[in-house]
């Protein structure tokens, strides 16, 4: 079942489902990474509960005006308009006042959802109309999603999609440092208005066709997710883009196997598996190999410091490096080095010297690089042997000076 | 007039003012710490918490939903805490992915348990409704003082004024530290405070006001209240303490407006049906703010 | 929006007036918690009462919130009616709390839970869709005419006098139903909608039943519910699916896409009432006539053929 | 725990005579990295009691990385730290740390007392106000730095250099017996620079330490007895006049001389 629900033979809504959800996964994918590097997420979330005054507003118009209360395109234009009013009004706090930005989208959130419940009392006590489910009436749910639909994904997402990736340097740019992307000629308001209005777009029609949650979610996690695997911004969108069309496509794939999977859930669910795998995985980024690589760094200190201060018969301060010493078994258990210990410590103590002599003469050639840390590396493994026989000979001479 | 005063209004007003003044103080200080949506995440992550309540209690009660509605909010704030450090995610980014996933998880288990079929939609379960905590033992303000008719108090006003009491408790005595780690928390880790825990404290005890609040008025005013009074009074003076008050001040006024433009103008114009109370507190709180975007004398950035 | 269109439909929509005094007698001040409800008590309480309905028609239980003015006219109610079996649980608490001071009656929450359709796997909780059958409304009717009369004892037999009126036109519209839907041929005797309300209708006229949704509004379909719908469609040759006042129809559209897909041609059957009344004054706007309009919608979407404008021919032109 | 000879080693100075136990600050081999980059390695540092040390070094050399790990605001890979042979947490009331100026949101709400205040943070206990003693006290240290008349002012509207003299302000109020300073003189006027140094020089003359992250060579000599040339790893350390030399430099900041000459020509 799964498989065939994977290779979209599945039967007419499985298969529109699948395309329709993995495009607007892309779509999202990739205007949401923007979001994401203007330190923005959840400004989506605050469109969301802005459409709502719009929606009461429009619903009361028509009908006042004799029209039928519930048409569509009525009812979407005033969403779109009052959720544009919102972005306006929280651009305006961050700019002009010294609320932070998720002061200035919480209380629009919060402001224009209340206001919205208001209307929705106004026209609970209206007569005509049919206000029934007026407020769930917008929120679409992804396995009910039409051809007509897809269609105006595939074009939104395009549309989004070639505006962003065409104008992606200038967004970054100003995401990065407004202030310098100025000094630049980039004006960072033309910018910042590009990307609130394609989130704007994506949100309020991601939401008729694919429901409220799931469109937040799918603006937020896939980005984060993507930025555990690349520094560089455009690597993060694409990666993005491919995370949002793969939740999508497993999530409804999954949902169309067996009942009770609701397929706007299970398409959050996977993208947050993703996340998660991301969180964990990813290689510099990840937990789990920052951790390990910390741990892998510490341990290989503590045995080079404990090493030297064996060979030159120093005191070794810390207890963790005692630990780890005689764990491998070159110090008893009373602190005194074992003849493996001994022989180990000499030899690093060996490789310290010539990499002193070494980085010695690299100064005054000038090209010493200093990124690297000598006294951890074996030098065996960076020169070659006669490179170390002359260095050894180096050292030998100073000794015969000094003594 | 009056008896309708004591038996309707007045215990709307008096949780209402609770719920509102307990959200607004916290707020104060999750404004500066850029956690000011932590009201709206958790309203999405108690569907969850219901749901479970629901699966092992069998009943829509009070009590079993704010337990779970309390776990999973706690359990929500667990987690951003956990990624935003260790991911060194931004917070907002962090709060998105925990709320919208966990809700996802909650509509699933809906289906999956099919209780799908009871009304166990958050809004019918745990969200309560201001207008409806009225006193009905009340023949005027002499029951003030008659102990029977005292019992008859809806019991979210003794809930709301206690959640109230704890959290001016924990600001008064932890008013120094909470500072400091709002100003520089660096610097106040070198002196000694265990900043982290006590970030996670705000946070934790912020939900578990927010959950109680849930179920007494809903979720629109403590969105509202922890972000709207906060802010417009961080616009309109500089010192953390005067924030502090001034945002108690908003709050109260935002609520007594909001409850009789919702309540009682209406019916003065002529209309003959109300307005949503909840809705009208928070838009309340919402002029407050507009206003001291435009006028305030501390609005702008000083450097 | 022009104030006088705004004064205008405001005021004249229900609200307390002063003293309800109708003709001589002192009517008794009735609020009821849904518009069926409302509608039933009118046509037994006639003169002698006064009916306000919180949720007025084209309202549903789910998304209606309570305001100021709903509850002091249940304050000041003499008797509230309300429907009970969990349809109103936001207001649990207050009812309970009401109840200590004022005759609050749940007029379904005692009809003989075995006539009640159980949940899958609950215990105890029954599906509240009880309008859907005219037969267990007959039942609701009794209890909304005991109420009436312990509030007003000398009207006692003038209550069972139109309650026993109401209920025997029930009866008749049940015969119509039974031999208009009949006529819709067995194999396609299968009622789609977007959500599951329609159980008892299923279940009094042999149709089976299936809705997209769950009741809950954070409830949510998944493609194998889609799929599994769309099979059934294509092999019992359902002609038509329906959509509801209250709910999205997009489910809905997504089912005839499906099928078409795969040949089968179904189209919507039709606008169906399922929690909420028609627009108050039209005939659809009472309990009758929003059945009548159910009845007769399914009947003729489904193969069968009853005449044009219902029962009692009040029906607006489709 | 790598042996001081081992420094001498590569030409750098090192005074043999200081006791390395009951120095006023000892750092044993502290190692610090972001991810798998080390940002210090193998750090040995020994300040005596009484002094006045620069810490130099180029950009990304991990001078301000020493100090946040001597403080545990960042963790370490590896490393002992000993304020007078104690640990931190036995002595954070006579440590006191000044951060660099860009680390706080300056339109924070508070007045310059309430930041000074903050110093004072453990001796004025949860509930207590800051009583009379305490206001003179800040007051007083507020005039060491010359602010004692913005005292009320927010501190958003103050210019950077008198938020540098508040920080400082802030970290005498806790009369403390070492002083660690994030360049305390970046980016300040000329008139503020003195203050702070002559406020740095009477601590000295009190027997108090004091270090400080700096970077402008050309004022080492004249402000600084005491020196530690670092580049992720300690170079040389000892008084300024004996290892203040072109040689130190060279190996330091190798190709950043020529930035490092001018500020050196100035001395």
């Amino acid at each position: 079942m799964l498989w065939s629900a994977l290779s979209l033979t599945l039967g007419y809504n499985a298969t529109l489902v699948t395309l329709g959800a993995t495009l607007l996964g892309i779509a999202t994918g990739i205007s949401g990474t923007f979001l994401y590097l203007r330190k923005n997420a959840l400004i989506s979330d605050a469109i969301s509960h802005a459409t709502l005054p719009g929606l009461g507003a429009a619903f009361l118009l028509m009908t006042g005006a004799g029209l039928d209360g519930r048409n569509l395109i009525g009812l979407l234009g005033g969403s779109a308009i009052s959720a544009a009013l919102g972005l306006m009004i929280v651009t305006w706090l961050t700019t002009k006042t010294r609320l932070s930005q998720d002061a200035a989208i919480g209380s629009v959130l919060s402001v224009f959802f209340a206001f919205g419940v208001v209307l929705l009392t106004v026209i609970q006590a209206l007569p005509a109309g049919r206000q029934a489910g007026l407020e769930t009436f917008l929120l679409g749910s992804t396995a009910g999603m039409l051809f007509n639909d897809a269609v105006l994904i595939l074009v939104l997402g395009a549309i989004t999609t070639s505006i962003l990736v065409l104008f992606r340097r200038p967004i970054i740019l100003v995401s990065f440092d407004s202030t310098y992307a100025q000094t630049l000629g980039i004006s960072p308001q033309k910018t910042d208005y590009l990307v609130l209005a394609v989130a704007l777009a994506v949100t309020v029609i991601g939401m008729k066709i694919a429901g409220l949650i799931l469109i937040v979610a799918l603006l937020i996690i896939a980005p984060v997710a993507a930025r555990f695997w690349s520094e560089k911004s455009d690597t993060i969108i694409l990666i993005s883009a491919i995370f949002g069309g793969l939740s999508g496509y497993l999530g409804t794939a999954i949902s169309a196997t067996a009942p009770g999977l609701p397929t706007g859930p299970i398409i959050v669910l996977c993208s947050f598996v993703l996340f998660l795998v991301s969180f964990l995985l990813a290689p510099r980024r990840g937990v789990l190999a920052a951790a390990r690589s910390f741990w892998v760094f510490q341990r290989t200190v503590h045995m080079t410091q404990g090493l030297l201060s064996i060979a030159q018969n120093q005191p070794i301060y810390e207890p963790k490096t005692k630990r780890i010493l005689q764990r491998r078994g070159f110090i008893r258990a009373d602190g005194v080095a074992t003849q493996a210990g001994r022989a180990l410590a000499a030899k690093t103590l060996l490789n310290e010297r010539r990499w002193s002599f070494w980085r010695n003469k690299m100064q005054q050639t000038g090209d010493l690089d200093e990124s690297i840390v000598y006294s951890l590396v074996s030098i065996e493994t960076k020169l070659t042997h006669d490179q170390i026989e002359s260095i050894d000979r180096g050292l030998s001479e100073e000794q015969q000076e000094r003594v | 007039m009056g008896s309708d005063f004591v038996a309707l209004s007045l215990p709307p007003l008096l949780i209402g003012l609770c719920a509102s003044m307990a959200c607004a103080l916290p707020g104060n200080f999750l404004i500066l710490r850029k956690q000011a949506l932590i009201g709206d995440a958790i309203s999405h992550v108690v569907l969850p918490g219901i749901v479970v309540a629901f699966l092992f209690t069998g009943q829509v009660s009070t009590w079993p939903m704010m337990i779970g509605a309390a776990g999973a909010a706690i359990t929500a704030v667990l987690l951003i805490e956990l990624i935003r450090r260790v991911g060194r995610i931004e917070s907002g980014a962090a709060m998105g992915v925990i709320f919208t996933s966990m809700f996802a998880a909650g509509v699933l288990l809906l289906e999956q348990s099919d209780t799908s079929q009871v009304h166990l939609d958050v809004e019918h379960a745990l969200f309560g409704n201001l207008e409806s905590l009225i006193w009905l033992d009340a023949e005027g303000w002499a029951s003030l003082f008659q102990i029977k008719a005292l019992a008859g108090l809806p019991v979210e006003l003794l809930r709301m004024a206690t959640v109230l009491l704890a959290v001016s408790a924990f600001v008064y005595i932890f008013w120094r530290p909470l500072a400091l780690i709002c100003f520089d928390e660096p610097y106040a880790r070198t002196r000694g405070i265990a900043a982290t825990a006590l970030g996670f404290a705000l946070v934790t005890l912020t939900a578990i006001a927010a959950v109680a609040a849930f179920d007494a008025v809903g979720s629109i005013i403590v969105i509202a209240m922890i972000i709207c009074p906060p802010a417009t009074a961080r616009l309109m003076v500089n010192s953390l303490r005067s924030q502090v008050i001034y945002s108690q001040v908003l709050a109260f006024m935002a609520t007594v407006l909001g409850y009789m433009f919702a309540g009682y103008v209406p019916l003065w114009l002529g209309f003959s049906n109300t307005l949503s109370a909840a809705g009208m507190i928070a838009s309340m709180s919402g002029v407050f703010l507009a206003c001291a975007a435009l006028f305030g004398p501390h609005r702008r950035r000083n450097i | 929006m022009n104030r006088r269109f705004f004064l205008g439909s405001l005021s004249a929509a229900s609200g307390i007036t002063a003293l309800p005094l109708v003709g001589k007698e002192i009517a008794i001040n009735i609020v009821a918690t849904t518009s069926m409800i409302a509608d039933t008590a009118r046509s037994i309480g006639q003169g002698s009462v006064k009916v306000k309905s919180l949720m007025g028609p084209g309202i549903d239980p789910h998304s209606y919130r309570h305001t100021r003015n709903d509850i002091v006219s249940m304050t000041k109610a003499d008797l509230t009616l309300r429907h009970g079996l969990d349809l109103e649980t936001q207001m649990e608490d207050f009812f309970a709390d009401l109840s200590r001071k004022r005759s609050v009656v749940a007029v379904a929450n005692t009809i003989n839970p075995q006539k009640l359709l159980n949940y899958p796997g609950q215990t105890g909780r029954y599906d509240p869709h009880v309008w859907m059958d005219p037969l267990l409304w007959t039942l609701v009717t009794d209890q909304i005419a005991l109420a009436l009369a312990k509030e007003k004892p000398e009207k006692e037999d003038q209550f069972q006098k139109t309650a026993a009126l109401y209920k025997s036109k029930l009866i008749q519209l049940n015969e119509y139903a039974k031999t208009v839907l009949d006529t819709v041929p067995n194999k396609s005797r299968v009622l789609i909608t977007a959500h599951d309300a329609f159980g008892y209708f299923g279940k009094t006229y042999g149709f089976d039943v299936i809705g997209v949704q769950g009741i809950s509004t954070n409830s949510e379909a998944g493609l194998y519910r889609i799929k599994e719908i769309v099979d059934l469609l294509v092999e019992r040759e359902i002609s038509a699916v329906f959509v509801e006042s209250s709910v999205s129809d997009r489910n809905m559209r997504a089912l005839i896409e499906g099928a078409n897909a795969r040949g089968h041609k179904v189209s919507l059957g039709g606008e169906l009432y399922s929690d909420a009344m028609g627009i108050e004054g039209t005939y659809e706007g009472t309990y009758v006539g929003m059945l009548d309009h159910n009845i007769t919608t399914i009947a003729k979407a489904l193969g069968g053929n009853p005449p044009d404008l219902g029962w009692q021919g009040k029906l607006k032109a489709t | 725990m790598t042996n001081f000879a081992l420094i001498a080693d590569n030409g750098a100075f090192v005074e043999k005579n200081v006791d390395l136990e009951s120095a006023a600050l000892n750092i044993q081999g502290m190692t610090v990295s972001y991810g798998s980059e080390p940002a210090i390695y193998s750090v040995d540092f020994n300040v005596a009691k009484g002094t006045l040390t620069a810490i130099i070094g180029p950009n990304g050399a991990g001078k301000s990385t020493l100090l946040k790990a001597v403080m545990g605001i960042i963790p370490t890979v590896s490393g002992q730290v000993r304020f007078f042979r104690k640990p931190l947490s036995k002595m954070r009331h006579r440590i006191s740390y000044v951060p660099q100026r860009a680390s706080v949101d300056w339109d924070f709400p508070a007045t310059v007392k309430d930041v000074v205040l903050m110093g004072l943070y453990p001796t004025i206990g949860f509930f207590k106000r800051a009583r009379p003693v305490h206001l003179d006290h800040v007051h007083s240290c507020l005039r060491k730095v010359g602010m004692q008349d913005f005292s009320d002012r927010q501190i958003g509207q103050l210019s950077g250099g008198q938020q540098q003299r508040v920080f400082l302000a802030r970290a005498l109020v806790q009369n403390a017996d070492v002083y660690l300073l994030d360049e305390p003189l970046a980016g300040v006027d000329a008139a503020t620079e003195t203050a702070i140094i002559s406020v740095l020089k009477d601590l000295k003359k009190s027997e108090k330490t004091v270090i400080v992250v700096h970077h402008d060579l050309s004022t080492v000599k004249d402000y600084f007895d005491h020196v530690l040339f670092i580049n992720k790893s300690p170079i040389a350390q000892g008084r300024t006049a004996k290892i203040f030399t072109e040689e130190n430099l060279s190996i330091t900041y190798g190709g950043q001389l020529s930035a490092a000459k001018s500020g050196l020509a100035g001395a």
